[in-house]
């Protein structure tokens, strides 16, 4: 099982469609312990994103994840900006021009975004950043890799270990980001930019689709 | 929510528009959402670019013009502006002796302004230096958090270290100069009321009545402690003392003493507060040089004020009164 | 309500020291709470006076230096100073050229000034004349009433009449200026939140959520009419359409264009209404000549706006860009 | 029946007292049409009067109500201060270096008091004034006096007339002073100046006090 261009422009878009129905939710989480606008910038952004597909259409995984991750930090802003457009660039130089992925190449590339994360952030875990909801996905699209799980499935359950990633990052005290100002007031919020990050994990799993049941 | 705005989305074009409309003697790069000097670039001047996120007017793009900034980057409201921001800024205000980046300590801040001057080191043969600003006492320092936050200190340092490039001197002592004004100054500033993020709809953060909050940063990010509402004498003694025991201000060529109003709150208690903080520099024997009082650092509408307090020696004190013509500060010109 | 205030009875006497603290070229009179230029009586100049009601800041106190007022009375907040406040101003400033009160029209400051030029006309041999300001469109005029209300034309005024007195010229001839100016002068204001007077300790007036008031005054009087909140675009025609159909502004060396903040709106929205006010002209086919954004006469907290067009001559231009020096408006020196 | 320079100084007092208990509700009243001041101006300028007369003891009746009126100029300002500092002074004037007054002289005062609030103001009948308070108060005590009724009784049916006066502001359309710029939103509030002189009044009737039953 492979990841095809047009399933990578379906993960794109489908991320696009997850974040404008939850802007709302992702300012709210922003307004607890940031400044209310994570939101508006990751819609901003992902709109941005959509209308650039739209128009020119990439004709290599590089190509659009270049594309992605060029819109996102020239549209987002903030620290968002900077991370997420980080993650895909570094997955289009992971990638290649190539118009499909296998299971490990995909990873690869995953593992590639989420070390730009780490590269223009410094966050580790535990610090409640995205980090903390990407890091377990890509750690368990490894492992479920590594034991024959076929890819859909494998990203299934690293759309789970996301949102797992994301929960905990509840009782953390922030050390990154703005969240990171209110010390033990951090704790018992949910982080917004985990809550975007296990959107796009999910995103990629919807894309790719379960694995057809074994004959 | 109730604002003088049209559509959310459209609140910092359209104000960059009626900047540019107000002030014929700046300029406005629409596109890029850039404020710079008409006569950008100033050949042989260092250039001075700043810029973040919008909503905290007059800073940054009322303190572009001779004396301050050359041109200032407006991002969206409170979100840092895109590396393509600066990286158009710089290439706009180089008069060949290089460009000096101002960047509020802020995440996003930072990662845009280092993006950017990436970009400006790959495709530009302009020299840039950073300067970062973390004056926010509020803010517990440490090297595993994103540190203190740059607040009113911001305006300060632009103010001098804008002086400083107009004297003709080279990159390395304005940014010199700047750091020096950063390591000199601290603040700390709280908040009555919350403001309202146009795209967001509805105020930040709820503040009870009977309620205020004590060290809260320019975007409402929620401070150090909530308090029952209290006099302003006692506010200006919750804002001065962690500022006084971060920093030895006596002695030198005294201070510069800055009480900023966050945006709601009216000037006349901006007086107020600043009769107490002067009260209280007087009995810590803290000499104060110079003062500047009004909204300067603002945070939308949210009422409450910072104090700024910047330990000056006679340099610092002559860049500051040299001359400045901007839309938020004016003097000598 | 929340304040940054410690008794209310004592915020008016308190914001004089902040003042006389923040400004050493102001001098404060605090026993008569009169702010007046370090350097008064300027021996042979024409000495300006104004004041009513603090709130308004920066009005008045904030517009006392040179190229502007001599001196300023403050009053009880929204509450026109007494006789013997003026009546003291007019003795301080006099240069042996006479005195002109400007004097903003509601029927408080307009007894008390009266008072008080009775007062000097008997008790000393100062030469006063008086000019009343009366720009306020949203109030029907009328003999039979307290006519028009003196709003934002009082800082225009102010400044050019200033401008006029440095010059050197005689008293007759300064009050020629300021009344040429307040006949050209008209503006309207309105209002999304209430203001609260700190003694009153509840706003003036309750204003829904949903609901803005149109051609209010600066003491939160309610205005012409309410209703459903608006676009800022709507605002701004709400606004400039009893201004426009009140006077030709069209013509002559254009209009100075004046979008005052009124105290709590931040200065993002105000540049927002400056640019819908600015389009609104260009289709009126008025010229902008020149223009001020700013909060320059409040209304405590409260949340609004208001513009104000003065139609200029050559004259009434070069009167606005001579220098001014005052905590609220400062340039050319 | 004649009022003693004590009574002068009984209904100045008395009056401060009310005013004292009635702050709250003349800026209310003023919040409703004006600026919501009265209450503070006029508490301002009647504690002053107090402590005055604690000071410095008048003389005789043209020496307290020249001090209450030059106080009242002095320290309360807006609308109010002249018009209340001109109506003592003007009384002062009227009722000469004494300390008691009869029947007849006391009104006569009142009347040249109301005729300086009338050269200050300019207000008219129906105009929404303080006026329209003192003007009812000081026709009835004239009639009244003119009718034989004993001056305590009639300063009592005069305080009646400004209480009347008071209620009548309700539904008029202000002419004159701040209220005057709602226009017809002015109607349906009770005129705070009114309230005050009401309360004047009032004081007055009560300083004096009802005149002993006939035998
Ligand atoms: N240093 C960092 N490393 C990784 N993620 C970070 C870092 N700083 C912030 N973030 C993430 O960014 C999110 C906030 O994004 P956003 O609100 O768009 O930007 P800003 O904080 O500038 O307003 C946080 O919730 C957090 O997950
Ligand atoms: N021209 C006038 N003549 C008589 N009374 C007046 C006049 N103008 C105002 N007033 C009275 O003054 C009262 C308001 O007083 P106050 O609130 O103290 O002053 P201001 O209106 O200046 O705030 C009104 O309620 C009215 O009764
Ligand atoms: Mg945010
Ligand atoms: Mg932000
Ligand atoms: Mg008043
Ligand atoms: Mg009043």
């Amino acid at each position: 099982m492979t990841v095809e261009l047009a399933a990578l422009e379906r993960w794109i878009r489908g991320f696009a469609a997850l974040i404008g129905e939850n802007t709302a939710l992702l300012t709210r989480l922003d307004s607890a312990i940031g400044d209310a606008d994570h939101g508006a910038n990751m819609d901003r952004g992902m709109t941005a994103v959509v209308a650039a597909l739209d128009r020119e259409p990439p004709a290599s995984a590089a190509g659009l994840l270049k594309q992605v991750g060029m819109t996102l930090v020239s549209t987002v802003g903030g620290a968002s900006g900077p991370l997420y457009g980080t993650f895909f660039l570094r997955m289009a130089t992971a990638s290649g021009e190539v118009t499909s992925l296998d299971g490990p190449a995909f990873a690869k590339a995953l593992r590639a975004g989420l070390e730009g994360v780490v590269a223009r952030g410094k966050a580790e875990a535990g610090d409640k950043t995205m980090y903390d909801a990407l890091a377990p996905a890509v750690d368990e699209l490894d492992s479920a890799l590594a034991a024959g799980v076929p890819l859909g499935d494998a990203l299934g359950r690293a759309a789970e270990a996301a949102d797992r990633g994301r929960d905990a990052t509840v009782p953390m005290l922030a050390r990154k980001g703005r969240a990171s100002y209110l010390g033990e007031r951090s704790v018992g919020h949910q982080d917004p930019g985990a809550t975007s990050s296990a959107l796009l994990v999910g995103a990629a799993a919807a894309a790719v689709g379960p694995s057809a049941a074994a004959p | 929510m109730k604002k003088l705005i049209n559509d959310p989305a459209d609140v910092v074009a359209e104000a960059l528009l009626g900047i540019a409309a107000a002030h014929p003697d700046l300029r406005v790069d629409h596109r890029h959402k850039i404020v710079y000097r008409a006569d950008a670039p100033v050949s042989g001047k260092v250039g001075l670019i700043s810029g973040g996120g919008s909503g905290h007017e007059p800073l940054h793009g009322g303190f572009v013009g001779p004396g301050m900034l050359d041109a200032a980057c407006a991002g969206e409201v409170f979100t840092s502006p895109v590396p393509d921001q600066m990286l158009e800024a710089t290439k706009t205000v180089d008069g060949g002796a290089g460009v000096l980046h101002v960047v509020k300590n802020y995440t996003g801040d930072v990662m845009n302004f280092e993006m950017a001057a990436e970009l400006a080191a790959s495709e530009t043969g302009v020299d840039v230096t950073s300067v970062v600003v973390d004056d926010d006492v509020a803010v517990q320092d440490s090297l595993y958090t994103a540190g203190r936050r740059g607040v009113g200190v911001t305006v300060l340092l632009e103010k001098i270290a804008g002086a400083a490039a107009e004297e003709g001197r080279p990159l390395a002592a304005v940014a010199e100069v700047a750091r020096r004004v950063n390591g000199n100054g601290r603040s700390m500033g709280m908040a009555l009321t919350s403001c309202a993020v146009p795209s967001a709809g509805a105020p930040t953060f709820d503040l009870p009545e009977d309620e205020m909050e004590i060290g809260i940063g320019i975007h409402g990010e929620p401070g150090r402690r909530r308090v029952p509402l209290a006099p302003a004498r006692q506010v200006a003694e919750y804002l001065m003392e962690p500022i006084l025991a971060d920093l030895d201000f006596t002695g030198g060529d005294g201070v510069i003493a800055f009480v900023n109003g966050m945006g709601g709150t009216p000037l006349i208690e901006l007086y107020v507060m600043y009769h107490e903080v002067a009260t209280i520099l007087e009995k810590a024997g803290v000499r104060v040089a110079r003062s500047l009082v009004g909204p300067y650092i603002t945070s939308l509408e949210m009422a409450g004020c910072s104090v700024t307090l910047l330990k000056a020696d006679d340099e610092l004190l002559r860049l500051w009164d040299a001359p400045v013509r901007t839309p938020g500060l004016r003097w000598g010109t």
